[in-house]
């Protein structure tokens, strides 16, 4: 069984390259058939090794078995965060291939099958990277992953802002990389060793030797956080995910935010456990601090920004960079809890967005905008779309019995006391924000509100649809699509044994031993139907009152940060290095 | 012997960084970066990495900057047309 | 500039340079001894035959991570095929033909096999002394366009049909994961290099798998070079935007 | 001379940190990307050096008779520069791209997203 594992990389690879070999001569149908057949396939072995996950499995590829627990090759592991992230990547990765069955309007000349291998790529690599046990192949599948996510987010070469979003998003992402790869240097120059086990073997070696972790030990864990962080879109590392995810194409935004995002911070959680977690790394004190800190602040800015979101695409970008800051605290607290929370918080929170942007996609191919303000009442016509965009705020709002609400309950617990109430506002907010959509744009509810500031935002007028035009009837497999996504999010809640199934896997892999049960909790259920009241309340404010919640003095700097220009967010990259070291530095001067 | 060897090639690859960030011209910048991949290629070689000084020749001296001066000659041409006939 | 920004790089890069700098004590001594992994690479190298290490980490020990770069190297290509496609707004114009200078004309055409026939050289001696394929490849593909210099754009394209090219790229791709596959169906591990003799050292048909997979690589790459360098070159000649627009 | 190649390292990535964050034209950024890059390969291959040793290539050389320096990093970095390049390919296409639709490479003047 462990010899397939490399497959899961492997496979998607294979069907792009033949994709791309017979791409000329086939039909779009037959390429898009293919495309499902690959990624489908990939699927379904992800499962299959999912379900096998218990023991962990590892596998040497190349066959290099370790001699006197020494080897020369590359380690894959197989255990159940690694191929239940794999599975969750392959799965949604169908998705995006079915919604954008017949979409795109326009392939390139001579190349029907080039979206559809770039897809296949990026699922080869998200899965390579969740699955990589040695630190400089994570670093090979990263950038594979981030190359391929650079491409796709330019592909409609047409839109100015397109372009302008996919450039931001490789020049930051590259240079969090390279830093990423200086870290993975320094921690060779003082292991001598790249797979991870042993890295963090090797520190403690080195640690007891003059006690406790040093200057390079810290450079090393701040370089590689830093790369891992970008990706995840951390508080000031963000900047960059809301120009890309707003103007990429729809399907390839599920991918973005459902999984990628997610990966960074699986990163950090495979890396801090398996590398640094040893006497010789950073003391759990230091992460923790770090960790809640990023994550509280992350989360409040994405809440905030959130709100002030007249673009959709860009409003719900931003409700993916306040989750991933409650994914951050939970994974800060260092406990098992808190890992199986955020990991069933991961799977409904994927299902959730990507079926929120799905909808998106839906108004933008019909109406040619995604603009809150001219969209205000038109899509009355939509009351499918209507009832799943509801649907979806409410899921990410986290009402029981939604698999985001058992995460985010599982997750409340864990981290417990005041930063309780960041994951509710943080939530609430950004629930709030798309139930605003929903009553504005589908409803027509409320007075259509007046553009302001027009130098402060970024409207989502004047977008082309992707579609051949605009559509005048939504195809089946775009209505599909989303009300699966949003049954399975509702599907892993409800599914008595899916939760306990998780907690155990997870806990097998890391966690050190130890053994937490998931279950429904009264104080989790309040929580989340206390978040979703607030979220309505909010919407509904913000619909009758305007005024009440329009933006205050205090926002205006806030968004002004956001400034589209790259220079600016390398500097703040910087900054965010920096503290991140302060943060974590108490621990090494202690030791 | 071989250690002033390193001492200098690693002088000059600092230096030729710094003037290939310095140099605000992309067409000059290329021809920078070309000459910086040659430095390299050449430090690479006294670190005893021969493998890695050819490719860094290959990429890093010609290929890099000759896709830079590719596009360089794409924008600079875009004003042009965009200024003549206005 | 803004005030901002020159505040967060200044303050940024002071973080930054301080945690470098705190780094380097911790560093070993340049040039130390203690190489474990390295070791390790050099004996298992001898072990199959193969006598460049370095050929032997990116195409037996580490192929995984051979496998990814050359995937990063396949999605790039087809990332600028596609960025760099046609918009609907633009047209093709035919370049003129330029007149070339005789000498350099000349030059370029004697230079021209010679480089190929090195670049073939290097590849096909990846394992044995330092190159290879990665190596070879470009010096082949950059080869091939010195015919721009030496003749003129259409005599480029006359030799260089793209589709070929993109086609080989991919074949190579699947060459490379035929090969991995292989060791998975034959029961051992992906990517392994079990299935073919080892050879005698220092020779072309030594390390087993090795040749092959560096071949595979020398073909991606090449190709990959051709098909990046003609989608710029096409920018930056043929490609013109509609007045107007 | 004991940690000075790791100082070059290190000044070379900050030079092109500083490079990225003023620079006024978005060609001229990738430009400087590779810069930080170029950083990454002396760091690693300064790792991997070993006093006295040759390079890790037998077809020359006795096995056994002479140290050699590490292979490992030396792979790395092979497929560092790669993955560079190709980046860089990458990167400039986009650059194109927004020139073509913005008019500009400077990206002072780049003001569609915001806020």
């Amino acid at each position: 069984m462990h010899h397939l594992l490399p497959l899961l990389a492997a496979l998607p690879l294979l069907g792009a390259a033949l994709l791309v070999v017979t791409g000329r001569h086939l039909p779009r149908a037959a390429a898009e058939t293919t495309g499902l057949v690959f990624s489908g396939g990939t699927a379904a072995l992800a499962l299959v090794l999912t379900l096998n996950s218990s023991p962990p499995m590892v596998e040497w590829v190349g066959g290099w078995l370790p001699v006197d627990g020494e080897s020369v090759g590359i380690v894959v592991v197989g255990d159940g965060p690694a191929l239940g992230m794999a599975a969750l990547v392959s799965l949604l990765t169908v998705a995006a291939l079915a919604y954008s069955w017949r979409y795109f309007a326009e392939p390139p000349p001579g190349h029907p099958g080039a979206f559809t291998a770039l897809m296949l790529v990026f699922q080869g690599a998200m899965c390579g990277f969740a699955l990589a046990g040695d630190l400089f192949n994570a670093f090979v599948f990263f950038e594979l992953m981030s190359v391929v996510a650079y491409a796709l987010t330019g592909y409609r070469i047409d839109e100015a802002r397109a372009v302008q979003g996919a450039l931001t998003f490789g020049v930051v992402n590259s240079l969090g990389a390279y830093a990423m790869l200086m870290g993975i240097g320094l921690l060779y120059a003082r292991t001598g060793e790249l797979a991870m086990t042993k890295i963090g073997r090797g520190l403690d070696t080195a640690a007891a030797g003059h006690g406790g972790p040093d200057g390079l030990v810290l450079a090393s864990f701040v370089l590689v956080l830093t790369g891992l962080l970008v990706k995840a879109a951390a508080v000031p590392f963000h900047f960059w995910l809301p120009d890309a995810h707003a103007v990429a194409p729809t399907p390839v935004c599920m991918l973005l935010s459902g999984v990628m995002v997610e990966l960074g911070v699986y990163g950090v959680w495979r890396v801090y456990g398996t590398v640094f977690a040893g006497p010789g790394g950073i003391p759990a004190a230091d992460l923790t601090r770090a960790l809640v800190t990023l994550g509280t602040v992350t989360a409040a800015v994405g809440a905030v920004m959130c709100w002030y979101q007249r673009h959709i695409k860009r409003l719900l970008a931003y409700s993916t960079v306040a989750h991933t800051g409650l994914f951050l605290v939970a994974l800060g607290v260092l406990t098992p809890e808190g890992d199986d929370g955020i990991a069933l918080y991961v799977v409904g929170h994927a299902g959730v967005k990507a079926a929120l942007f799905a909808c998106a996609g839906i108004l933008l191919d019909r109406y040619g905008s995604v603009d809150e303000h001219e969209l205000h009442g038109r899509a009355r016509e939509l009351p499918g779309v209507a009832v799943m965009f509801a649907v979806g705020a409410v899921g990410l709002a986290g009402l029981p019995p939604f698999g985001t609400a058992l995460g985010k309950g599982v997750a409340e617990e864990a981290v417990g006391g005041p930063l309780t109430v960041v994951y509710v506002a943080a939530s609430a907010i950004t629930a709030g924000a798309v139930l605003r959509i929903t009553a504005r744009v589908f409803l027509g509810l409320g007075p259509r509100p007046r553009d302001a500031r027009s130098d402060l935002e970024t409207s989502g007028t004047g977008e082309r649809p992707e579609t051949s035009g605009p559509l005048r009837r939504i195809p089946d497999t775009m209505r599909t699509v989303p009300a699966v996504l949003l049954a399975a999010a509702f599907a892993v809640g409800v599914v008595p044994a899916f939760g306990g199934l998780v907690a155990r896997s997870v806990n097998e892999a890391g966690s050190g031993g130890a053994h937490a049960s998931v279950r429904w909790t009264a104080h989790g259920i309040l929580l989340g139907l206390a978040s979703t009241a607030l979220a309505a309340a909010l919407a509904a404010l913000a619909v009758t009152r305007p005024r009440w919640v329009a933006a205050p003095g205090w926002a205006v700097p806030l968004r002004r940060l956001q400034s589209g220009h790259v220079g600016d967010y390398v500097a703040w990259l910087l900054m965010g290095v920096t503290v991140l070291g302060a943060l974590a530095l108490p621990g090494v001067l202690g030791g | 012997m071989s250690d002033a060897v390193i001492v200098v090639a690693l002088l000059l690859v600092a230096a030729c960084a710094t003037a290939a960030v310095a140099q605000r011209d992309p067409a000059r910048q290329a021809l920078v970066l070309s000459v910086l991949g040659l430095f390299l290629a050449v430090l690479f070689t006294v670190l005893q990495a021969p493998d890695v000084g050819l490719s860094q020749l290959a990429v890093g001296s010609a290929l890099t900057p000759l896709l830079i001066m590719l596009s360089v000659r794409r924008t600079r041409r875009r004003g042009r047309t965009k200024e003549g006939p206005e | 500039m803004n005030r901002l920004r020159l505040w967060l790089l200044a303050v940024g890069g002071a973080g930054l340079t301080a945690l470098l700098v705190a780094a380097c004590p911790g560093l070993p001594r340049f040039g130390g001894r203690s190489h474990p992994y390295g070791e390790r690479a050099v004996r298992a190298s001898l072990d199959r035959h193969t006598a460049n290490t370095v050929a032997s980490v990116n195409f037996d020990q580490r192929a995984y991570d051979t496998l990814g770069e050359m995937s990063i190297l396949f999605a790039a290509v087809l990332g600028c095929v596609v960025l760099l496609r046609q918009a609907r707004d633009e047209h093709r114009a035919r370049p003129e033909p330029a007149a070339v200078a005789r000498p350099v004309r000349r030059y370029a055409l004697i230079v021209l096999p010679v480089a190929l026939v090195t670049g073939l050289y290097v590849v096909a001696h990846g394992q044995l002394s330092p190159g290879g394929g990665f190596q070879g490849g470009v010096v082949a593909a950059t080869a091939l366009h010195l015919l721009y210099l030496g003749a003129d754009y259409g005599a480029l394209e006359r030799v260089r049909p793209l589709a070929v090219y993109e086609t080989s790229d991919a074949l190579a791709v699947c060459a490379y994961l035929v090969l991995g596959l292989a060791g998975v169906l034959a029961g051992t591990a992906f990517l392994a290099n079990t299935l073919l003799p080892y050879g005698t050292f220092n020779t072309l048909s030594s390390g087993g798998a090795v040749p092959l997979l560096n071949a595979a690589i020398g073909m991606e790459v090449a190709s990959a070079v051709v098909v990046l360098l003609a989608t710029f070159l096409d920018q930056a000649v043929e490609i013109e935007e509609k007045q107007g627009s | 001379m004991q940690i000075l190649p790791y100082l070059v390292a290190a000044y070379v990535f900050l030079v092109g940190c500083y490079g990225l964050a003023t620079s006024r034209n978005l060609i001229h950024t990738v430009g400087c990307l590779s810069v930080c890059q170029a950083a990454t390969y002396v760091l690693l291959l300064a790792v991997g050096y070993r006093d006295g040793a040759t390079a890790p290539v037998f077809s020359d050389v006795e096995p056994g008779s002479r140290p050699v320096v590490d292979p490992v990093v030396q792979a790395l970095t092979l497929t560092d520069v790669v993955v560079g390049a190709t980046v860089t390919a990458l990167l400039l296409a986009l650059v194109l791209q927004v020139a073509k639709r913005h008019g500009t490479v400077d990206p002072d003047e780049l003001r569609e997203l915001r806020g």
